[in-house]
């Protein structure tokens, strides 16, 4: 494949400029702004102007900075995945899930660990929706049940096994000390340990959350911010389609 | 001061209808104690410390007077027995009960008369050493003059509580008036009080008394360099509230976030337990002088602020009724509020305008306190920036009390040395610059502004009508408010509470009810 | 709208006033011409394109025609006489006279009447290409409608006419209604108007025919991209300021830099001059619909935006007596005011409300153009990014007409393309959230607000009283205007002006000014 | 010496956190954002979090990123000259030149090349000064010639020359293209091309002007945003009198 170098653009092409702010903990003056220009420069730039310091604090000070970017990235060598997606609407999704699995989907929901957060679990989830899409409560082919916040995963686990749910979506918005990914994994040495992984559809979502990353740490599917709920119930339909050999149900 | 011409009328039926919903649950609280009550009693008696095993003796003294089913009576009695048998004072009597030199009596050689003047003696040091924090304060303020309304108001959150002085201290200098330590997530479960300085929190730092310490000391040598009063917040708020407001008394803080009904919708405590402990907590702010700040911008987290703007109002008129049974006088009372709608909304400035300004004119004696933007805020901080400079402004036209900062990250993370800088940096440019503004404008009569106040008055009044008929309980039962149902004799901490025997003995709440409020 | 109550009749008073100055002004200048205004007649007869020493061919024209010392004429009558010797078109007309295939000539061998009538021809096709564009861009603003008010105004400033087009194009998609494209720094002392696409700028790209068709170009394919008109602009200020008006006329641009004093104070060209190609470039932007944008702005980087307020309201005044003289109507009086008082006055933005309110109340159908905050702009961006905020703020409340966007890195460097994204991010935001906060408040009567616009006022009145019985030259001269001394036969381009002659012939000019406002 | 490690401080010293901003010519969309997070990866960063991306233009998407920066610089090593400047007050330079000097000090200063920005050697020179400090034409032993803006190079030196001016003030504000180190280094070479460098003291000014640069540039000193006038006037006489070997008079 060709080649195909990028770098940040200010106003010409591969100008390489790149805005910074942080703070060094050091006091104000001209040896702090010597600090940041060396210490920017150790970032691979060069042509760095400080454009702003300030002593915001005993021993620490500010800085905004203009530099530009050494560094080149290949483009073309750029992957990212992406929930393989093809967007269905709520009749759609309603009709396959009707024709082509003769009964509800049964989909439980939470946000696990200390995470109490329901906001995002709840746009999907419930009636109301988000952003003018319809919450999974509202598809009639949906069994929908949202724990809530604050879910332990044996409790999930256990509820999901009880109804024999099809899928699984787990909500994590705290990402502090890294907790969502300790949250993420704990769920599925869980289901691991208990054998029943491949039994569910796992998603998982969030603000921080990616595709990619929800594929490394073991789940189906991850989505992040801006997500709409008929794009999780058009990812969940047609993967467990497609799961069950059914092809040819997209026009 | 900005104007809206509201009807004078329909505002004191609004304050009517608010005072006979906690009439009502002021009559349920007057039947009932907890387990936090009583480890308050404990802690203004100079119960302090923990066992081996990290459980604080307070707990332990209760539990113990659980297991033996007298503490329908109070703990202050018995403890006061306990005191005459040790014959030393309260710390080294807790020991003894908790190590089982002696043990909690229904009668013990003291003749009744003595048990209760023990009581009173102990009542009357708790009350004088809630006096002497109000008068260190006052002295404080005297010395270090506060910052004109409205105070800014700043968090820190590292989770570690020599972290958050270290932060503490940089906002400090570049201008807040107010910091607060937010608390390890979920603290408000802990059916007790973590003890010590705590380095380990999460999202926040643990409310502990050697924390309040730490910090209150940084800020008094903050105010000696600044020259300017900075006040300190914690969180009251959850099954410790009333212990947490001693503590907080105790150490000369300033502000609790102390809410009526917080605990129950957002954490799931018992209604009975919130609203008892509530009551006792801030009987003690008051008499400590402790600004309460409420919790109704919570509901705009969940809810959206437009379509729920009136319960919003419902909740600050609840809790200015009930604060009013505890003795709090206006000044003391930081009713919350939010500027949370949604940034695409054509002419929601406006309507953001006509909420900051129909609290400010509902309750123009109190410092309300003001949440900026959280739902909406943008990952990008720059337009994040823009949306808190917008509230900046309605917060500086409209009068408000307390300022909370937005920051600019706050859809990222928990803030960085240099977000709160930035901060603090346009707070101080909007107010300067437009300081006055307030006072300049008035808002056309039956303009957008007006009309919408007078909207949510309306629909206020109409829903503070329906919790009268049913009481509250009952509506929140039925998820009148946040959309959240709560049961009564469900949630957490329902095991703590209890019925009053007919010879419940509270010296202290007595005191403090029978004094009213004291200044000075 | 907002509203100031103002005098009436001290309004009357005001106007008459700057009437009268601009009186004298257009005495002189009905008697004078400059080579500018010569050298316009000729690129709108036709002639364009340059010498193989890349000078224009219409420069060369003029100064063939002033060493034969013929000009105090005008160069029509002779350019007439000339093509109807040569026979051929203008174009080739000009290459042969420049050539010296055929000569400028007093009599040739046509009669008067014959040589008039190829005047009118020649005029009159001039005017209907006026025409011609005034109804193209009617045209193109019915199929794409214009935004509401205030319009957003960017500027691209690359220096290179390709890159220029990439951000213009970036920009129009996040929502600009006007793009200007920055000129090459002090362009405005060029003598002649650089030819052909150019890709070497300095702080701004030159001004060139062909850079407006281009850049016309691909905003006519963003039109269609995007459903909304997007207006250009560019620069007339300075020596070539007729010229420039016709080169942007024949490319259907939409606004021009057009102010009747800039050169002269700014840039020291020669007071005559400057008045003199003004109202030529003015009659031209009258047929074409192209709205002027004045430059008062410019007194607020070096002078004290609150001591001097006064200067800039007299300056409006002038700019709009002059303008109507030069047959302007109010819908294409684009002037200008700034928004440049220092961040940390107190109080400072209800002067800025003031200010912009009084502007606003002073020429309420003008497109008011007003200019973000620049010189007070802390490298700090994000503090940067609130002052723009406030900005955007004051702008809509007073509903200004031109918003040229603040940007976050003003005092750093000319905007990147993501500047100019979060620029126009925060203007959407605060437009529409405020959208009509305007019509939602009124100005104490005799508040801050309206105490200031008064004082502007009365010190307005006092200031053009003193120009008026000295003459606007003489108090130019007096530097009387933003502390700046030019003398009538001082500055850059006097050797340009010259006394018309009697039988000075310029039927553009005549016919523009005969024929009066034309509208449709 | 001791060496002194530090890195960007966010919450907690040593995290590294460092706020970056900036555009890649790439369409938006999961791959972009991937290709943000590489591109700072190239820049020695670690924990990378893209927080916010939008293609603002066709083909050009805008990252905000925060993240961990890895180099470490040593604080001990780094040095920055600032101008030597003992701060003597008005009355005490005017005393100090009049009886040291005993002629008033000759100042030029002008804005040299193209730039047309006044305000800055204006704040320096004139009468009303910058910030509640006088300018150097309030100065009764200063005599102040400010030439203004757009001054070429020859005109400069011509004018010191014809007044024996001690000191030569530049003014730069624009500096795209860098166009401010061309026009200094013209200065530096006319001046030595004409063998008169020794004879002013040279004194560079600007927003982005730092003693360090000014230095480099074979300046005697350079000042930047903020610098108020009597620090110009308190280094030109401290200089002067060092030079001609008077000592002992800074208090
Ligand atoms: C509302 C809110 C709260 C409310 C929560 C109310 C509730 N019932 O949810 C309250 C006030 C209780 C709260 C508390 C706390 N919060 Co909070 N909170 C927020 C806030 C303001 C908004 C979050 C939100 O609702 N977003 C709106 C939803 C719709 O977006 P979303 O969650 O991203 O969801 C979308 C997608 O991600 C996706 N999605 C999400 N989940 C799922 C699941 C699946 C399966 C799928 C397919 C998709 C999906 O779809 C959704 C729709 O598009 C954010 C700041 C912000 N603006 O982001 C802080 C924030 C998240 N909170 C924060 C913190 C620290 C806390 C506390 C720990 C503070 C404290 N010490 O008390 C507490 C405790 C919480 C706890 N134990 O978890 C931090 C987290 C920092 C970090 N990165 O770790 C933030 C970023 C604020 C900050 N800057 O400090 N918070
Ligand atoms: C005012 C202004 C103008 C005015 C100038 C009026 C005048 N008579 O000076 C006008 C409108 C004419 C103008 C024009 C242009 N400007 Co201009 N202008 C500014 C502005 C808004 C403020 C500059 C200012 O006055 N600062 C205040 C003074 C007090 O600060 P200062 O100069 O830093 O001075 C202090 C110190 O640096 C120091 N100092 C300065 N000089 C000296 C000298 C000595 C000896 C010493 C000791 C100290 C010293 O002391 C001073 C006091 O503390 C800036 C943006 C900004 N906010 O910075 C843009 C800015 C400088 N301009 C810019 C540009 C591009 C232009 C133009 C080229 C645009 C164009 N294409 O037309 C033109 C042409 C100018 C030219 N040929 O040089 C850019 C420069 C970009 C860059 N980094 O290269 C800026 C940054 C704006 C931008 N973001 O695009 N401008
Ligand atoms: C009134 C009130 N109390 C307490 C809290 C938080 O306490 P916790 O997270 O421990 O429940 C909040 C949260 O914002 C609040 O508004
Ligand atoms: C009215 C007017 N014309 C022209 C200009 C700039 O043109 P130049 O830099 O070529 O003088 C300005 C600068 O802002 C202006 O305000």
């Amino acid at each position: 494949m060709a080649k195909e170098m990028i770098k940040p653009y200010g106003d010409t092409l591969n100008d390489g400029m790149v805005q910074l702010a942080f703070t060094l903990p050091v006091a104000g003056g001209p040896r702090a702004k010597k600090a940041a220009e060396l210490y920017v420069a150790k970032l691979n730039f060069t042509d760095i102007a400080v454009s702003f310091s300030r002593e915001i604090a005993d021993g620490f000070t500010y800085f905004v900075v203009y530099a530009k970017a050494l560094p080149e990235l290949d483009y073309s060598t750029v992957q990212a995945t992406e929930a393989r997606v093809t967007k269905l609407d709520f009749y759609r999704i309603n009709e396959l899930i009707k024709t082509h699995i003769n009964r509800p989907l049964v989909v439980v929901g939470a946000s696990i660990g200390s995470d109490a957060h329901t906001v995002g679990i709840d746009a999907i989830m419930n009636m109301k929706g988000y952003n003018q899409d319809y919450g999974l409560e509202r598809y009639p082919q949906i069994e929908a049940i949202n724990m809530g916040a604050q879910v332990g995963c044996e409790e999930l686990v256990a509820r999901a096994v009880e109804v024999s749910a099809d899928a699984l979506l787990v909500s994590q918005t705290v990402t502090q000390k890294d907790v969502h990914l300790a949250n993420f994994t704990e769920l599925i040495e869980l289901l691991e340990a208990e054998k029943i992984r491949d039994r569910f559809l796992l998603v998982a979502g969030g603000p921080r959350i990616s595709n990619d990353l929800a594929v490394e740490l073991g789940y189906d599917a991850g989505f992040g911010p801006g997500t709409v709920p008929s794009q999780v119930a058009s990812y969940m339909v047609t993967t467990l389609l497609r799961r069950k050999g059914v092809t040819g149900f997209v026009d | 001061m900005a104007h809206i011409e509201l009807d004078e009328k329909k505002i004191n039926r609004l304050k009517s209808l608010a005072r006979q919903v906690a009439e009502q649950v002021q009559e349920m609280i007057a039947d009932y104690s907890t387990v936090s009550v009583e480890r308050a009693v404990l802690r203004l008696y100079g119960v302090d410390g923990v066992d081996g095993d990290g459980t604080p003796l307070v707990n332990r003294l209760v539990e113990l007077l659980q297991a033996k089913e007298m503490l329908s009576a109070g703990i202050s009695r018995y403890f006061a027995l306990a005191m005459l048998t040790s014959g030393r004072d309260a710390q080294t009597t807790a020991l003894q009960l908790v190590n089982g030199d002696i043990e909690f009596a229904e009668q013990g050689r003291f003749p009744p008369e003595e048990i209760s003047a023990k009581e009173q003696d102990l009542a009357l040091s708790a009350v004088a050493a809630l006096d002497a924090t109000r008068q260190r304060k006052a002295e404080k303020q005297k010395r270090y003059p506060l910052g004109p309304q409205p105070w800014k108001y700043v968090i820190v959150a590292t989770g570690n509580i020599y972290e958050d002085r270290t932060q503490a201290r940089a906002v400090a200098r570049s201008g807040a008036d107010i910091i607060a330590v937010i608390r390890s997530t979920a603290q408000s479960l802990l059916d007790y009080i973590p003890y010590g300085a705590t380095t380990e929190g999460f999202g926040g730092t643990f409310a502990t008394q050697e924390n309040f310490r730490i910090m209150r000391a940084a800020l008094d040598e903050e105010c000696a360099a600044t020259g300017r009063y900075l006040r300190l917040v914690n969180y009251a708020s959850g099954l410790c509230m009333a212990e947490i407001a001693v503590c907080a008394a105790l150490e000369d803080l300033d502000m609790l976030l102390n809410d009526s009904m917080y605990g129950i919708l957002f954490r799931d405590i018992n209604i009975k337990r919130t609203f008892v402990d509530q009551h006792f907590s801030r009987l003690i702010c008051g008499r400590a002088k402790i600004i309460i700040n409420t919790g109704e911008d919570n509901y705009l987290t969940t809810s959206d602020a437009v379509e729920n703007a009136h319960t919003v109002t419902a909740s600050q008129l609840i809790n200015e009724a009930l604060g009013r049974f505890s003795l709090l006088t206006d000044d003391l009372l930081g009713l919350g509020h939010a500027f949370e709608i949604d940034p695409t909304m054509k002419n929601g400035f406006l309507y953001e305008l006509a909420h900051a300004q129909l609290t400010r004119q509902l309750f123009p004696e109190a410092p309300l306190k003001y949440m900026p933007p959280t739902k909406y805020k943008s990952t990008d901080i720059f337009f994040s920036h823009c949306q808190d400079t917008m509230f900046n402004l309605a917060s500086i036209a409209t009068n408000q009390g307390i300022h909370l900062a937005g920051m600019l990250t706050e859809a990222i993370h928990t803030p960085l040395m240099h977000d709160r800088y930035q901060s603090i940096s346009a707070i101080n440019y909007v107010f300067d610059t437009a300081r006055d503004l307030g006072s300049e404008i008035e808002f056309k009569k039956d303009g957008i502004v007006a009309g919408r106040a007078r909207q949510v008055m309306a629909e206020t009044e109409a829903f503070l009508e329906e919790v009268r008929v049913e009481g509250l309980m009952q509506a929140i039962a039925a998820g009148k408010f946040a959309g959240i149902k709560r049961r009564e004799e469900g949630g957490k901490g329902l095991d703590g509470v209890f019925k009053k025997a007919p010879n419940y003995s509270n010296p202290i709440l007595a005191r403090l009810e029978k004094e009213g409020v004291i200044n000075g």
